[in-house]
């Protein structure tokens, strides 16, 4: 493969954008072990403390890429904000019960509560919950709580029945005792993604393609590497709560690659239903294949 | 009649007491109109708020018709250097203060005497307006009125002239004295000016410097004289008070 | 009125210019993120009915976290003006919550006040309710002492003082202090209706932004600003009949 | 000095009130996030270096805004003042703008400044810069004319005008509204720092929240709260000395 | 030498116009010093804004020594009813500051003339103070003292005593006047007071109701008499005065 090292010429700055959320490990690895550089790749990881926040800058044209989910990206499509989505990652998405809600199983769940936040790939997962267990979105109260924090807090303490959340949220709360209910993950599917503008596909090709092979290789050192030795740089980069020091499992995680076309329809014809997007969108275009290999 | 009795004042500010006023004795009888004078900060608006009711930590005795000054019980006016008019209320509202205060109902003596001091102080046309609105003047007729209107048992004015200029003071002068010589309240009423106070007090205090006592209570036989200031006897009588002012107000 | 209607006049002015002024920014910058204002109006349309019903449940969120604010704010300023032993007791408090960032507390409140209205108006009363206290209470000590002089010496009761003078000489700045805490309730939308509700005007622009939907992004914001001058206005109005003498 | 020794009194006892009221109410909802404000001190240790070097870039940020905004606000609020021809052009945009809630307009505000600091700087003056020109006019507007009286009869110069009368008239004015200011450009920390930096007492909160860190997050509360304080108690300290007269 | 020649003021505000003075001519000889009375609202702060400079929107010529009126050229002193002391600066910042205007340099000429004043008038001891701290006596002399160091043209001073209780007005006028008496600076003054204008004017000027016009100049035999409220001619003279305000400020 045509590797970039070596070339010094006018290499660009990647500007990368994420929450901090699992998703973002392999690229905070990849920046503390030096696997960009390997790469000849200049980075500029932003980590964000809120979706908004992100969505704002990207919008802004401060970042190149970022970590989405597949909702964000029909919601660029949809306002005609041209942005693909070139690889997976690993986040997973979990619906917990709180512990003294009375919720055992999927069953239980009708008329509850539930945290999430609105039109979200959060709400998706929810609503594809429900209906894989023969339930309508309509058989839960659903609560906003935008802030993954709060809404963590309000199912600790009773508020609600149930919440959808990421990691590190959702293990802490399984951890006080809350039942996982199902995730996106069960279900094989992946609804956190990579994505960058088509203007940075256009100009910075050879970066973006850099930045996919340190993150293939972060992913191998990641899977073949015990959690504690690189433990301390996750839970300062990512914001994972310092007692879970020791306690932190990751998922096998996967080289970088392209989300299921079907996956992304499924994601598109939900969106479109709940009336979040009003243009007719092709998965074929929602996607591109960089090709690093 | 109004009796005080060693009334002495100390005000405590900031942990030091400042001796303000006395030991002050005098007897005002019923429709008299004394006027004060002394130095500045010698006690002289001290005395008015121990009589007006708004200073209630004093020393010694004050008797109006011969019971404790309660400005609950009795009727007291009061008109400050500044009018004392209420910037919130219109001129009618202001005026009808006393009574509003007092919860008294206007009956058909009261009415008419509304309507007698409204007209002779010419502010009939001013009922609606804000104080903002009125002159130095005018405000001060307003603030006439008010005590007036109340018919009280004590009359008392700080300064009441003293933001008027020369010409509309002279006429704010001479109508209070019109209005005085019809009702005959017992007055009292501080004054910087030798002139006003041989205008307008039957008898002059004079007050020494801070803590103020009475050095000398003069009577006055020019009161209410008209063409005053051409008289000869008033020549005499304010060159000899200001003999006493130039001897840093002691005789 | 005429009060009023300079002020609107003024804030057409001001609109108009604006809106220049960001037609320009937007043309230049030509970015999603900055639609120009005839785009934004010109989609005003499907936003219609909607908007209607955020405004008002935004209002009344506003208006009772204000009125709380104003209940409680009054009450301690005047306990505190009046009383030196509760201004003693009660002004290190003030003074040391003053600065501290209530937006930060926005957890414990929901977890004190429920997802709710009540907690979207007690954080509006939490961050108001401390600059009314202390412009009441300074107003109140900043009534000459001499102002009571007339009153007191007419034998009024401490009501009748109260309702006399009290009460019409701190309207001014009692006034003021609604006009500043309007502003600041408005921004606090943001917060207050970013969870457990569907409607609100702050709902309305978060909502939007989280679309990526700027035109009813930017639509929201202006309707936020409208609205705020129009409490701007009625509270000029209202002092206009409150204090005719100004 | 002495009415700073009398703040920092004021706020010592005020704290040690807060603290107790605190501790009861963690006593009393025993909820995970209102940890027992021991809980908080006893693990100060942990974060003290850390907090230093936050606390310093965020009052670098403060200071660059308010800076900026003094100057902005002064020069504008002048210009406001003694021309009536600019008073008319730029008072509707400035009546308008006030309301406007500014935290909304964070895309616009990164879109031209970027992430960096420019752009949280820029935020921060944005919300503050209205409020000092209209208090910069206003406090300017409201010098009686007379006071220019004998210093023009001894044809002085505009700019000693300026010198002699202008400046030292507005000065307590433009202290107070720097204090305001303070207040504000903390708050304002909260949305600033949650992006584009890892340094802050504003993202230390944030990420101490994300972390379900409540004792972190409260100890970034309490120590944004004295931040606070001291820079009022350092205007406190600069309004002695500039306005020795008061 | 003041010359002031068919000088009138109108007002522009709010889109009507107030004529506010004039036709006014008059001429003031070196060292001379004038009074001027006239009815409230009539103009006379008007008039003594022009001739400070602070006025500039007049018709009719004002010349000063030859030649056109003109502060930065001229040097003009000027002391307002409420002494026009800026309470951000020190009393000697205060007094200094008409040579700080005028960036003189402090030569031995000056330095004594300061001392000087400062001795006449008795504020040495109050130089660090703030005007805040002064009573208004003190105030007073401060700003009096402004006037004196800088030697100026032309004086002008607008009811400059009026704020001033009874005994220390006859004090400022006293210190005043032998102050005056030392340089003979060409001087103008507003006054409400009769007693005033007979004590130190050397001619009294008599203004009419709005728009001012002059009603009559009278030369006063009077001018800096020792006692002088106790003499005969002063009854007069102030009694003929008196009849001209009766008379509504005619002759
Ligand atoms: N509230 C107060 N606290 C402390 N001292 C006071 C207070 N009010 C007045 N004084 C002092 O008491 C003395 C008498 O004051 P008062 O106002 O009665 O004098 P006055 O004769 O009315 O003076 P003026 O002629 O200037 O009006 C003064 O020395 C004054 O400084
Ligand atoms: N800035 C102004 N704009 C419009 N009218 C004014 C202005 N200043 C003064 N006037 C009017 O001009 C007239 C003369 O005012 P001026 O202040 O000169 O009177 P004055 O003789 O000094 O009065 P007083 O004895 O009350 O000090 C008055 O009728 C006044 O209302
Ligand atoms: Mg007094
Ligand atoms: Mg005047």
């Amino acid at each position: 493969s045509p590797s970039n090292t070596g070339e010094s010429t006018d290499k660009k700055t990647l500007n990368f954008g994420a929450m901090s959320s699992v998703d973002v490990i392999p690229m905070v690895i990849a920046n503390e072990k030096g696997f960009y550089k390997e790469e000849g790749l200049d980075i500029n990881l932003q980590i964000f403390k809120s979706a908004q926040d992100r969505d704002a800058a990207f919008q802004a044209g401060s970042l190149d890429g970022i970590i989405g989910d597949e909702v964000a990206i029909c919601l660029y499509q949809n306002a005609d904000f041209d942005v693909k989505i070139l690889g997976n990652t690993d986040g997973d998405f979990m619906l917990v019960a709180g512990a003294q809600s009375g919720i055992k199983s999927m069953k239980d769940i009708k008329g509850k509560k539930v945290a999430i936040s609105e039109k979200t790939v959060i709400e998706n997962t929810l609503d594809v919950l429900l209906e894989k267990n023969s339930l309508t979105p309509e058989d839960v109260v659903k609560t906003v709580i935008p802030a993954m924090p709060t809404r963590l807090e309000m199912l600790r303490t009773n508020n609600v029945d149930a919440a959808l959340l990421p990691e590190p949220f959702s293990t802490l709360a399984i951890k006080d005792g809350g039942i996982l209910l199902g995730s996106a993950g069960s279900l094989s599917t992946f609804p956190s993604v990579t994505a960058f503008t088509q203007q940075a596909i256009d100009a910075k090709s050879d970066e973006i393609k850099a930045f996919y092979r340190a993150y293939d290789k972060a992913v191998d050192y990641i899977n073949n590497t015990p959690v504690s030795e690189f433990e301390d740089i996750i839970i300062k980069a990512v914001g994972y709560p310092e007692d879970m020091k020791g306690q932190i499992v990751l998922p096998k995680l996967r080289k970088n690659t392209l989300p299921a076309e079907s996956e992304i329809q499924a994601v598109i014809d939900w969106a479109k239903k709940k009336g979040i997007i009003q243009k007719d969108l092709n998965p074929k275009d929602m996607t591109y294949d960089i090709n690093v290999k | 009649m109004l009796e005080i009795n060693n009334l002495s004042v100390t005000y405590n500010s900031n942990k030091n007491k400042v001796k303000a006023l006395g030991p002050v004795s005098m007897e005002i009888k019923e429709g008299e109109i004394y006027a004060i004078i002394g130095p500045s900060g010698c006690g002289k608006s001290t005395l008015l708020n121990v009589l007006s009711g708004i200073i209630q930590n004093y020393e010694g005795k004050v008797l109006l018709n011969n019971e404790v000054l309660n400005p609950k019980r009795h009727s007291i006016g009061f008109i400050p250097q500044n009018f004392g008019l209420f910037p919130w209320k219109t001129v009618e509202k202001n005026y009808m203060l006393s009574l509003d205060i007092k919860k008294k109902a206007i009956d058909r003596n009261i009415a008419d005497r509304i309507d007698y001091v409204l007209d002779k102080l010419n502010i009939q046309s001013l009922k609606d307006r804000y104080p903002n609105e009125l002159s130095g003047g005018q405000k001060q007729r307003v603030s006439i009125a008010r005590s007036f209107i109340m018919n009280p048992d004590l009359l008392l004015m700080d300064e009441p002239f003293s933001a008027l200029d020369a010409l509309t003071r002279e006429e704010a002068q001479e109508l209070f004295i019109g209005l005085w010589n019809q009702y005959k309240i017992t007055t009292l009423f501080v004054t910087h000016s030798i002139e006003e106070a041989i205008f307008m007090g039957k008898k002059i205090v004079i007050i020494s410097h801070c803590p103020g006592t009475i050095v000398k209570t003069i009577d006055n036989p020019l009161f209410n004289t008209e063409d005053l200031r051409e008289k000869e006897d008033y020549l005499k009588l304010s060159s000899y008070l200001r003999g006493i002012i130039k001897k840093g107000w002691t005789l | 009125m005429k009060k009023a209607i300079k002020k609107i006049s003024i804030f057409l002015q001001g609109f108009l210019m604006i809106n220049i002024l960001w037609y320009l920014l937007a043309y230049v910058v030509k970015l999603r993120v900055l639609p120009s204002p005839i785009e934004v109006y010109l989609n005003i349309g499907q936003y219609s009915e909607n908007l209607y019903a955020n405004v008002l449940a935004s209002l009344y969120r506003v208006a009772a976290g204000i009125g709380i604010s104003l209940i409680l704010g009054v009450s301690i300023g005047l306990l505190m003006a009046y009383s030196r032993l509760w201004n003693k007791i009660l002004n290190p408090f003030v003074y040391f919550s003053y600065p501290v960032p209530k937006t930060a507390l926005l957890p414990i409140i929901m977890l004190l006040f429920g997802l709710g209205d009540v907690s979207k108006i007690m954080i509006i009363v939490l961050i108001l309710v401390f600059q009314i206290i202390v412009s009441v209470r300074d107003a109140v000590l900043n009534i000459p002492s001499d102002t009571y002089g007339p009153i007191k010496s007419l034998g009024a009761s401490i009501f009748q003082r109260f309702a006399h003078v009290t009460i019409p000489a701190i309207l001014p700045e009692l006034l003021t202090s609604i006009r500043l805490s309007i502003g600041t309730a408005l921004s606090i939308l943001f917060f207050a209706e970013g969870y457990g509700t569907q409607k609100g005007i702050g709902y309305f622009i978060l909502d939007a932004w989280v679309r990526i939907d700027y035109k009813g992004m930017y639509l929201g914001i202006i309707v936020l600003s409208i609205l705020g001058f129009m409490l701007f206005i009625a509270i000029d109005i209202l002092e206009e009949t409150l204090c005719k003498w100004k």
